[in-house]
C-alpha cells in the first residue's frame, strides 16, 4: 500500500460522461495483485472534500495503471478537468481481488453494469474465452461493440443498442452450465438480482460491491456491509458488518445482504 | 530542534501529536504507511463493556470541508482489548491511551476494572462521556455537570493511570463540564468530539446516514474546536488536549495558542493515514524558523484584543 | 411552475426564498444586484433600542468552508429604523421581517412597542436571542427555556404580526428552547443563528476576531442547522424557518425535508448578492423536473432509515 | 456594479511573487470611474474560500481591467495558476477614488508600498508630472527602473536596490512644497507613519487603507476603520466605524485612525 503523487499520461472521455485516466503510478503498479483492486484518488489539494474517491483498476501495465469513470458530483467532475502531464495523488492498490477466473475448469461470466465495468474488463483482458455483458442505461455510454460472436454482449436500458434491458435479460441468452461463474460489479439492485439468479440456478457468483469509503485503508469503520451468515473475517472488529475497503470489496456471491 | 515534549499529568510525551479515537482502530492497522513509533500517543477506539457490532450503513457522508459519521462505537468489547490488544502494546513503543465510552456508571468502571485488573503498558485512559450516535455513548454524562463529576470521580478512585475526560461540544456551557471533570479529579480534558450533524440527499429524500443524525468532524469544526478549548482554557487549570479539524502544522500551533498542551488528529487520517509525520515535519521547522524553544511555551499564548 | 409559496401564520409568502438578519443591511442597499421584489422576505439586521456602534475590527475572519463574524450588533437604533427605513418599505412590496436584539425583557418589549405605535407595513418580527458576539446578544434567553418562554410570552401580548423566535445551535438542547418558544405563543422559529467559533492567525499568534470569539457561518454549518431543524421537527408543532449554509437549490431541498417551511440565505450573500434569484430559478426547475406541484409538500418528508 | 463572468487575457508574473493580470470586463470596465476603486475576486467556484477577494484595479483600456497582485496564501495562489483563455468571477467596481491629482495646483507625490502599487500605478497613468515613490522589501520584486531623474524613486528594505529603507526615507530627498499632496496605498504602518507626516509637515494626502472584507458592496459591515473625529459618511449605519468597501478605500488623511 502506498501513496504516490502520480503524472497523468492520458485523460479522455470514451463514451457519454464515461472517461478513461493512466498514470503513471510504479510503487502501486508493483504492488498491484490483480482485478477487483482499487485506487483511493484525491483530484486536489483542498480540504473543501476532505475524503478520497475509490475507484477500481481498469488495468495495469508496467507502470501504467489505468481507470474508467463516470462523472457523477464534484470531484469526478474535477478529475475529467484534469491535463496530461499534471498529477494526482492516489492511495493503492487497495481491496481483495476476483479470484478462480483463471482455473480451468471455470467458464467465467463477466457482467458489468454502468461503471462497474472498470474491474470487469480487467478480467477480462487475462481471461480465456470468457462470456461478457456489459450494462448502460443508453448506447451513448458504451465504448465496445455488441458482438455476440465473440461473447461480448451489450445491453442498454432503453433498448438504443445490444440487448434491450439490463444484464439479467442477456443473461437468459446464454447457456449457462454448472462451470458457470459469475463475476460481477455494478449497482446494487443489479448485484442482487445476480445473487438471487446464482443461488437459484445453484451456479458461483463473486460480486464486487461498493460502500461509502471514508478512509479505504481499514480505519474509519465507515464502508461496512452486512454479511449473511456472520463469518469472521481477520480484519473485522465484528461479525455482523464487513469492512469493504478491506474485507472486499469482492465478496462470494452467498456472503452479503443488500438492501 | 526545538523541545516537542509535553506533560499530561506525570507522563512525559515526546511530542504532542497523537491520534484520535475511532480515527485510527486499535493502532495495530495499517503500519505501511505510518511510522508509528514518531506518535506522540495512539488514543484506541472506544472500548464498551460488551462487543458492539455498531450502526447499519451507511454511516458516513462528506459535507463541506468536513464529514458526518455515525459508527455506533463498533468495537471488539473489553475481553478481547483485553486478551488480543493489550499483548500487543507491550511489544509497542508507543505510548496508548484507551478510550472507553458505557452507558452507565457501572459499565464504565468495569471496564477500567478489568483493565486494571491485568498488567499492561498502557498509559492512561480517555472516557468518551461525547459520543453523539448512540443511546449508549455516554452524552447523558458529557451534558451534564453532577454526573460529569461523579463520574469522574468514580473511575479516579479506580486508577493511577492518566483520566482524561473527552467533552463534547454539543452543550450550552462545555467550561462548567470541564470543570466538573477537574473537580472530580481527572488529570486533563479533551476536547472536542464530534459535532452533531445531519445531511440528505437531494435526489433521493433519503438520510445519507442510517441514524439520521451523526457526528460532524474535519476542518468545517476546527474553529468550534478552537473555541471550546479556549473556554476551557480560562475555566480550568490541568491541560486540554485539543482536537477538531487539524490537518496540518498550522492547525496545532493554533491550538496550542488556543489552550492546548497536545492534540489528536483525526478526520485527517482516513486522507492519509501517514499524515502526522508531515505534521510532526512542518512543525519542528515552523518551530525551528520561529527560533520557539519549547512547544509547550506557547500553550494559551493567544494574543487576544482585549 | 411550482407552487412556491409559503405559509407561516396567517401569512402567505410568494416564495420561501428569504435573506437572513445581519447580511442583507436594512435591505434598502445594493438594489443593482438583485431584484429584491422577487425575493420571499426580507429579515433586516437586528435592531436595539439605542444606536450601537458594533464591536472593533477585525470584525470577520474566512474559515474551511465557513467565516466567523463579530459584527456586534452595530445597528442605526429603534427611533432611526422608525424614522429613516419604515417609510422606505411602505414603498416596496417585499415583505419585510424586523429582527429585534435586546439585553433584557424590557429593551425587547420597548422595540417592538415603538414599533408597534407607529403604523408600518413590516410583516412580522424575529426575535435574536441567538447572537454569540455581545453581552447584549440575548443569549441568556437562547440557551433558558424558562426565560425563552416568559420572553415569548411577553412579545406575544404586544403584537398580532408575526412572531418568530431565532434560536441559537449553541445549546444542549434545542428542542427544548423551541418548545418554549412555541408554549410562549410565538408563530414559528428560525434556526439556526451561527456557531460559536474562534480563529488564530498562527503567523502573528493574534486572535483573528476582536472579541476572540465569533459566530461561525456558511456551508461548513449546514449539517448542524440541518440537525438542529430536524430535531426542532420533531419537537414543536410551529412551522420552522431553516438558516445555515444554504448556497444552492439542493441545500434549501434539503431544509425543507428535513422540516423548515421557508429558509434564509445568509453569507452566501456576501459571495454573490444575486444569489437569491439563482437559488430561486434553480429551484423551480427542480420541482417542476420532479414533477413536485408545491414545495410544501416537501416540508419534513425526509426519509429515515429507522 | 456588476458581477461578471470574465475572461483571463494574460497572466503573468512581473516579479519575484508579483503578478500581472488582465481580463476582458466590459461591462465592469464602462462603470469606472477611477483609480482607488477596486474588484472582488471569484478565483473558482468552490466553496473552501467561501469569500472574495479585493483586488485594487491598476489600469482599465478599453475592456480590458489590470490587476497587480502579490502571492499570499490559497486564492491568490490559485490566481496565478490561472491560463489566459479561462474565465473567472468578478464583481465591481467598488469603492471610492482618488481625486483631486489632475488639480492644477497639486503636485502629486504618489507613494506605493508592496502591493498598494497596484491603484498609484492607476493614478501615474493619467497624472501630469508626479512624483512616485515604490516601495518594496528587495529588488527581486521590484519590476520598474529606479529613476529619480524622472521623478521614479523605488525603495528596498535590505538595500539591494534604489534607496534602502521604506518610502518614508525616499520623501525625504524630495522637495515638499505647500501644493504637494500625498496619494498612497500600502501597509497600515506605511499609511500610519504617512499620516504623521503629512499631519506634521500639513501637507494634504489621500490614503487608500485595506481592511478584511466579507462582501465588498455594504452587506457585512465587516470591514470597518475607526473615524478620527466620528464624521458620520452617507453609508454608514453608525459614527464610530466606516465601511472601508464603501466609503473607502480612499480616505482623506486625518479621516482615519490606526492601529
Ligand atoms: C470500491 C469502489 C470502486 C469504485 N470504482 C469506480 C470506478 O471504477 N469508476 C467509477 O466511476 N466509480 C467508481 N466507484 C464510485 C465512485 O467512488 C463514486 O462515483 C465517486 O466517489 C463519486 O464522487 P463525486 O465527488 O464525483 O460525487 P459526489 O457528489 O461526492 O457523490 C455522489 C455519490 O458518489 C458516491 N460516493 C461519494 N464519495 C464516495 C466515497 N468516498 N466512497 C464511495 N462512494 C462515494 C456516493 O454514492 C454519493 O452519493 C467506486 C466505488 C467504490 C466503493
Ligand atoms: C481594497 C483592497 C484592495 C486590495 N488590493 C490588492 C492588490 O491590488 N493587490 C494585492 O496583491 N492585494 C490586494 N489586496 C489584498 C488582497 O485582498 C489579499 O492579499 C488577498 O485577499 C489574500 O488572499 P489569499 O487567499 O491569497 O490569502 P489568505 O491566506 O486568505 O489571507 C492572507 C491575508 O490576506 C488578507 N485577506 C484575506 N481575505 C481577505 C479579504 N476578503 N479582504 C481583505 N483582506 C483579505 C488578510 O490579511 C489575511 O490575513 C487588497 C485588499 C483590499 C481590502
Ligand atoms: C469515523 C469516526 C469515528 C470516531 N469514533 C470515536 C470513538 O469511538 N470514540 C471517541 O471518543 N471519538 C470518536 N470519534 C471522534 C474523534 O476522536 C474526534 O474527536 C473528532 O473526529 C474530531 O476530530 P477531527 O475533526 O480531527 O476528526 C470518531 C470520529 C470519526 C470521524
Ligand atoms: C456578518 C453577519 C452578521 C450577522 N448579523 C446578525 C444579526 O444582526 N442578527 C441575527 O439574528 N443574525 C445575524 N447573523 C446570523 C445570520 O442571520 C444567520 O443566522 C447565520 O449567518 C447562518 O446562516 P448562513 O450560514 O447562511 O450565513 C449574522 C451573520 C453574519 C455572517
Ligand atoms: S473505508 Fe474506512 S474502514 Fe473501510
Ligand atoms: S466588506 Fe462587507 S460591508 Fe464592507
Amino acid at each position: 500500500m502506498y501513496i504516490e503523487n502520480v503524472t497523468i499520461s492520458s485523460n479522455e472521455e470514451i463514451a457519454m460522461g464515461i472517461w478513461r485516466m493512466s498514470m503513471n503510478a510504479p510503487k502501486i503498479a508493483a504492488a498491484y495483485i490483480g482485478p477487483g483492486q482499487f485506487i483511493n484518488i484525491l483530484p486536489n489539494d483542498n480540504w473543501e472534500h476532505p475524503i478520497r474517491r475509490p475507484m477500481s483498476i481498469a488495468s495495469v501495465n508496467g507502470n501504467i495503471v489505468e481507470i474508467i469513470y463516470k462523472i457523477f458530483g464534484d470531484m469526478t467532475h474535477q478529475l475529467s478537468r484534469k491535463n496530461s502531464g499534471e498529477t494526482i495523488n492516489i492511495l493503492g492498490p487497495l481491496g481483495n481481488v476476483f479470484t478462480e477466473w483463471d482455473k480451468k475448469e471455470v467458464d467465467p461470466i463477466l457482467i458489468g453494469g454502468g461503471v462497474g465495468l472498470a474491474p470487469i474488463l480487467n478480467v477480462y483482458e487475462s481471461c480465456k474465452n470468457p462470456i461478457m455483458i456489459i450494462g448502460a442505461k443508453t448506447a451513448a455510454e458504451h465504448f465496445m461493440e455488441h458482438d455476440p460472436k465473440n461473447n461480448i454482449y451489450l445491453t442498454t436500458d432503453d433498448g438504443s443498442m445490444g440487448i434491450a434491458g439490463n444484464a439479467l435479460k442477456a443473461i437468459d441468452e446464454i447457456d449457462v452450465n454448472e462451470n458457470s461463474f459469475i463475476f460481477a460489479c455494478g449497482p446494487e439492485p443489479m448485484l442482487h438480482a445476480l445473487q438471487k439468479y446464482a443461488i437459484g440456478k445453484n451456479i458461483r457468483a463473486q460480486l464486487s460491491v461498493e460502500s461509502y469509503m471514508g478512509c479505504g485503508v481499514g480505519l474509519c469503520q465507515g464502508c461496512v456491509i452486512e454479511r449473511q451468515n456472520g463469518q469472521v473475517q481477520k480484519h473485522s472488529y465484528h461479525e455482523k458488518y464487513s469492512l469493504v475497503c478491506l474485507d472486499g470489496p469482492v465478496y462470494e456471491c452467498s456472503e452479503v445482504t443488500f438492501g | 530542534m526545538a523541545d516537542l515534549s509535553v506533560k499530561i499529568g506525570d507522563m512525559i510525551f515526546k511530542n504532542p501529536i497523537f491520534v484520535a479515537s475511532g480515527t485510527f482502530g486499535y493502532g495495530t492497522e495499517n503500519p505501511e504507511l505510518v511510522d508509528i513509533s514518531k506518535l506522540g500517543a495512539i488514543v484506541t477506539k472506544s472500548i464498551t463493556l460488551n462487543p458492539r457490532e455498531g450502526n447499519p450503513p451507511p454511516r458516513i457522508v462528506e459535507t463541506s470541508s468536513g464529514m458526518i459519521n455515525s459508527i455506533g462505537l463498533a468495537n471488539i468489547g473489553v475481553e478481547k482489548y483485553i486478551s488480543d490488544m493489550l499483548p500487543i502494546y507491550e511489544e509497542m513503543d508507543t505510548p496508548i491511551i484507551m478510550n472507553i465510552a458505557g452507558s452507565s456508571m457501572t459499565e464504565y468502571m468495569d471496564v477500567m476494572k478489568k483493565v486494571e485488573a491485568v498488567s499492561s503498558n498502557i498509559v492512561g485512559y480517555e472516557i468518551n462521556i461525547s459520543c453523539p450516535n448512540v443511546k449508549e455513548g455516554g452524552m447523558e454524562f458529557g451534558v451534564d455537570c453532577e454526573m460529569t463529576e461523579k463520574l469522574t470521580r468514580e473511575l479516579r478512585k479506580l486508577t493511577d493511570r492518566l483520566l482524561i475526560m473527552k467533552l463534547s461540544p454539543n452543550v450550552t456551557d462545555i467550561a462548567g463540564i470541564a470543570t466538573s471533570s477537574e473537580n472530580g479529579g481527572a488529570d486533563a480534558v479533551s476536547a472536542i468530539n464530534t459535532v452533531v450533524g445531519m445531511s440528505i440527499n437531494h435526489t433521493s429524500h433519503f438520510s445519507d446516514i442510517h441514524t439520521t443524525f451523526g457526528g460532524l468532524s474535519g476542518p468545517a469544526i476546527k474553529p468550534v474546536g478552537l473555541a471550546c478549548v479556549h473556554k476551557v482554557y480560562r475555566a480550568v487549570n490541568i491541560p486540554i488536549i485539543g482536537i477538531g479539524g487539524i490537518v496540518n502544522s498550522a492547525d496545532v500551533i493554533e491550538y496550542f495558542l488556543a489552550g492546548s498542551c497536545s492534540v489528536q488528529v483525526g478526520t485527517a487520517n482516513f486522507r492519509n493515514p501517514g499524515i502526522t509525520e508531515i505534521i510532526l515535519n512542518d512543525l519542528n521547522n515552523y518551530l525551528d524558523e520561529k527560533g520557539i524553544d519549547s512547544i509547550s511555551s506557547l500553550i494559551g499564548s493567544v494574543m487576544t484584543h482585549d
